[in-house]
């Protein structure tokens, strides 16, 4: 690969208030917290389905759930606990997803891939690769038809871009000029795969962007700064009528692909290295070093702890869905029938 | 009433819509400009201008996927997909996407959009320009479909399908868009999910839809004439929602019944009706369920092969004939 | 005969192909380095060597189009869709191009690949990853669809699609690959297109497919015991070609036709075969044909929801017992 | 779009002998003559489907036609007679075809769009847009797998780079090093559409080719010459495991997308520019000019015409195909039965 196409830092001028970068910690803790608990659940064998965490992945779900406009919209994939909850989604309502309690988001229906929640302009959880970049696309479009200045921002992996629902978005978005943001968490590995055994590019979302009249923009998405910079710069020019972006945030994920991968497939001390970059380790350092007290982290911390363990307890009192919700919903007649 | 070709009538359905309902845009490839290669959406461009007819790029996928979006998000989209055949190049969004995504979200999500596709065969393009697939968008739950079968029902039924808060495909019939009809004057809006019984016979209840309607309706006619064998004739119309009740006792009525489609036999719409009247109307029968396809084969392009493969007129006959004996 | 998984059976169902021959080679995503998500992979890699064993990005449409470009050309590739679902993302590649590709070039290009998927419910993993999608595949002209239901017979089909000169797609039922069963030894190559009859009774012909053959056959013998009503269990098998000699002949013999399908409702493969019953064995019939499928919704995910979506054991006996009084 | 991403002119160099010239204009020749007659068939209601042309695009396909070995493998879409002919197809077969006569190429039950004869290594003419790239490059991994060193070639428009099937089958060529050589005949527009509306780079095909780790190579599709000189060096370098290569060819059809269409969209004055382009004209003049004699091109020219005049002969005489094809071939075992 040539160098030109290698992408360029983004933002770095601009400062972060410390409230914002106080906001920044508190999710980063929070999502990751309850990660942890929906893991420790799987381990009890309360959630049912698969799931899909976002364990050392979470500065990008939280650095854009803080630069987004309430009625901004995200488009995430089966891995999108962290950016539906990153939106202001009911804890208790994503725990309860993945039990499959009737106080799920979907009632649970939908689980744990399908994390959604429209009044917080979470737009779905999508789970077969590729097909929410052209759905963001198109929520873009009616934000641009009705002038109401909102923006899609959609996330999806690295492997991602090797399907061909990316290439049809990616096209698409920048010919119409659609206020979309689009936001590869580069994580290294598709399912077991490794990214760079099956891609032609080095950067499978950067290295692709000219293709589609785009600047090429990679972003360590371990810094929640440096995320949220860029997360504010493009969304803005976005919502100004400069169309769409596409931007590359390399991380890594600290657990298998889902429930049921031990990533055994991993050389040897590559995790240990990437959890020496630890978003919340980074960013709590860098807290501290800007003058925030301990103490005002560790209670950060705590609360958000009571905040899942409530969750949690909400969760387990749910009883689960009646089975009548099968035949619900299917119409916009809250009903199943097709027939007469 | 003013009589126009089914190609006009989808037209006026389109543009009756949107001149009701700012929210109602239309997009797909070569429609705008070109009015659509074939001539089913001339004058939108102009008269409803290029921010709500828009032409597209070669990219089904994103066509289908953005009026899904659009559509959540408070817009009603119509999408073309220029041949039905091209469905499959955008089935995830269609099967897996736009039919699942209202039932997995627990109704939060709404799909107010409109698929419009031209389906079937008679223009010798061969076995991807010319399948009939309306079997396919009804086998999977979410989606209603219709397929009409006239000028009327075409321009009624667009605009049925764009009112509906649900992700509606319509298929329309290659060869039907030069067919000229009546359709009413003003406002038109028909009802989904509604048959019509568009002829009442004593012996068998023929079963037919879009292109093979009016081949069904002139072989009730010659099998009355010539044969002596008199038949009910129904158009389907709207395979979901499917009006069962007219089905069932239609062929109630004359103990018979004949489905006669133009998908390939297997796992046809005929299939599941034939099952349903096999079930629920099983006393009331009085002989075999007949079906009358296309073979399972894809479709030959010569004139004369495709003549042949389809049901014609003298088939439906000859079959009838051979079953009533 | 040694026991094995029906994961197992899978895999050595491949094994024993490559082996015998160099042409044949396998791709998907995940397949090769993982052994596959679900594991029915393990093991390949080492044996056959990442020349013949390969993982691809995350293409379907190149995966299944590159398997149809080398078997056009020689090879006798044998791809994974990881579940089947995603058979929509390929979709044109599947129906429209190598359903058809014989028959558009009058036979000059012959097609002997295997699509391998996992197809349905029981995992908890929601609507799009859970249905049952065999009739998509049946309904295309062009495809020969396999979908078995124990270990011996996923081996010996994976076998006899490999051998097969045309193109065949192998539906393998998630919640059985666990399922532990006695696969013959050495050398086992089934034939597609045959039916088996698994249980012999007087009062009605239950036929059902894959993870709904163990169901049936757990009714019936509740049926019998618990109720006095005997069933003939017939396990499908292959839908194309299907055996419809084995299905009419026993159907005949108890005058009832009892589908248990997983698909969801309207044109499942049930369908199909009511309506040859129907119109062939009419008047064989002692009563209505009842068809036990999947409700026509998309699939739920909770625990309690799947389980009580897809037919039971419960429900297939109730259902015979009311349909029977 | 960025200047680098323009790609560079290939191949220049090396020569071209006589009479691989004389072959590359008798070819050109013959496709320009065949293609007219196709059109006359049409006027007079012989062809009965759907055609279309490649008047004005010949010189691509007859470079190609010249430059390949014998078992190499062509992929092309509906708009593929000429591909098919340059391959050394019948002529009486491809007009048979069209005119749905048992004679044709595919007997009847193909038709125009997807004329094929393997005896000639012309693999398939594909109709549903894109379908075809992944299919060739599976194609070139069996050419590969054997060790043959044959390349697959696959031809597709500039619309087609719009569609997800071209950007699997780019990356999953260029991942696995598969000798198959993609050429985008960019004629400028889709069916009736301008491809610059409709897509977010100028080059369609060669702004995308670093998206796969590809060299940008843009030719003139009316020089022969240089059609012919670029694709020797890159299907030597394919047959050699050097890899795939994305050639984009500029170019114009004379006539509308289809039989259909009368081409109203275009502006105007573009034709009559591009007819003062004309491959034929071109390659005409500069054969005169380095000397060849004018009754030579005449020879050629005449016998051409002859041999177009014998294949429609040919296709005339022949009959409708029988109706028991209806049901022929759909399996290996020449059948269609779908039950015992
Ligand atoms: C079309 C499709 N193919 C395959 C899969 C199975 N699958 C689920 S996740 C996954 C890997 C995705 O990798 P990436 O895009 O990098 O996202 P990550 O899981 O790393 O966040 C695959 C192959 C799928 N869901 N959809
Ligand atoms: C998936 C798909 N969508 C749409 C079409 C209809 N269609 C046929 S040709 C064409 C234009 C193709 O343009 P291009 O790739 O530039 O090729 P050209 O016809 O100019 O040679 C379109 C849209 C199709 N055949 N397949
Ligand atoms: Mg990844
Ligand atoms: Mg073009």
């Amino acid at each position: 690969m040539d160098a030109k196409a290698k992408g360029k830092k983004a933002g770095a001028a601009d400062d972060i208030g410390r409230e914002t970068r106080l906001e920044l910690y508190r999710l980063q803790v929070e999502l990751r917290h309850c990660e942890k608990r929906a893991h420790d659940l799987f381990l009890q064998n309360l959630v049912k389905g698969t799931s899909h965490l976002s364990l050392g992945q979470e500065a990008i779900a939280a650095a854009f759930g803080v630069a987004m406009r309430p009625d901004d919209w995200t488009f995430c994939t089966y891995r999108g606990h962290a950016h539906t909850l990153a939106r202001g989604a009911s804890m208790s309502g994503v725990l309860g997803e993945l039990m499959g309690r009737e106080c799920g988001l979907l009632g649970g229906k939908g689980g744990s891939m399908h994390l959604t929640d429209v009044s917080k302009g979470a737009m779905g959880s999508y789970a077969i690769i590729g097909a929410h970049l052209p759905v963001a696309a198109g929520a873009a479009w009616s934000a641009q038809y009705r002038g109401t200045e909102q923006v899609a921002v959609c996330f999806f992996g690295d492997g991602t871009t090797n399907i061909g629902a990316f290439h049809e978005a990616l096209n698409f978005a920048a010919v119409w000029k659609l206020p979309v943001v689009y936001v590869c968490e580069n994580n290294l590995y598709m399912e077991y795969t490794p990214i760079a055994s099956v891609t032609a590019v080095e950067k499978p979302a950067a290295d692709r962007a000219a293709a589609y009249g785009l600047e090429s923009v990679v972003v360590d998405g371990n810094d929640a700064d440096e995320v949220y910079r860029t997360a504010v710069k493009y969304m803005e020019r976005a919502r100004k009528g400069g169309g769409p972006a596409l931007i590359e945030a390399v991380t890594y994920r600290h657990s298998g692909h889902s429930r049921a991968d031990p990533a055994k497939y991993r050389p040897e001390g590559e995790l240990e290295k990437w959890l020496e970059r630890d978003p919340l380790k980074i960013y709590r350092a860098r807290l501290l070093k800007l003058g925030v007290a301990e103490a005002t982290l560790k209670d950060i911390e705590d609360e958000s702890m009571r905040k899942v363990d409530e969750a949690t307890a909400i969760a387990k009192a749910s009883p689960p869905p009646a089975l009548e919700a099968i035949e619900k919903n299917v119409w916009a007649d809250g009903g199943a029938a097709w027939r007469n | 009433m003013a009589e126009l070709t089914y190609r006009e009538a989808v037209a006026a359905g389109i543009a009756q819509e949107m001149e009701r309902d700012e929210l109602v845009v239309f997009l797909g490839e070569d429609v705008a400009a070109a009015g659509g290669v074939f001539k089913s959406t001339v004058g939108l461009l102009e008269r409803f201008g290029p921010k709500r007819v828009r032409d597209c790029p070669i990219s089904e996928q994103a066509i289908i996927g953005a009026a899904m979006g659009a559509a959540m998000t408070g817009l009603k989209p119509i999408a073309e997909i220029m041949f039905s055949d091209f469905l499959a190049v955008c089935w995830d969004m269609v099967a897996n996407e736009i039919a699942k995504t209202r039932y997995m979200t627990n109704g939060q999500i709404q799909l107010p959009l409109v698929i419009r596709t031209a389906n079937g065969a008679g223009s010798r393009f061969g076995a991807q320009h010319s399948q009939a697939v309306e079997n396919w968008a009804m086998a999977v739950p979410g989606l209603k479909v219709v397929a009409p079968s006239t000028p009327a029902d075409v321009k009624g039924l667009v605009a049925a399908a764009v009112r509906d808060p649900d992700p509606v495909i319509v298929f329309e019939q290659k060869s039907l868009y030069a067919v000229k009809g009546e359709v009413p004057d003003g406002e038109h809006v028909d009802v989904l999910g509604k048959a019509k019984v568009l002829r009442e016979g004593k012996d068998c209840t023929v079963v037919a839809l879009a292109l093979m309607v009016p081949r069904a309706l002139e072989a009730a006619a010659i099998l009355e004439k010539e044969h002596g064998i008199s038949c009910t004739v129904v158009d389907v119309r709207s395979l979901v929602p499917l009006d069962t009740q007219t089905i069932l006792a239609e062929v109630a009525k004359t103990g018979r019944l004949v489905t006669v489609e133009e998908n390939p036999r297997l796992c046809g719409w005929g299939a599941e009706i034939a099952s349903i009247v096999a079930d629920e109307c099983f006393w009331s029968l009085d002989g075999p369920i007949v079906r009358i396809t296309t073979p399972h084969v894809p479709l030959p392009s010569a004139d004369q092969l495709e003549d042949a493969t389809i049901p014609s007129v003298a088939r439906i006959v000859r079959e009838i004939r051979e079953k009533m004996d």
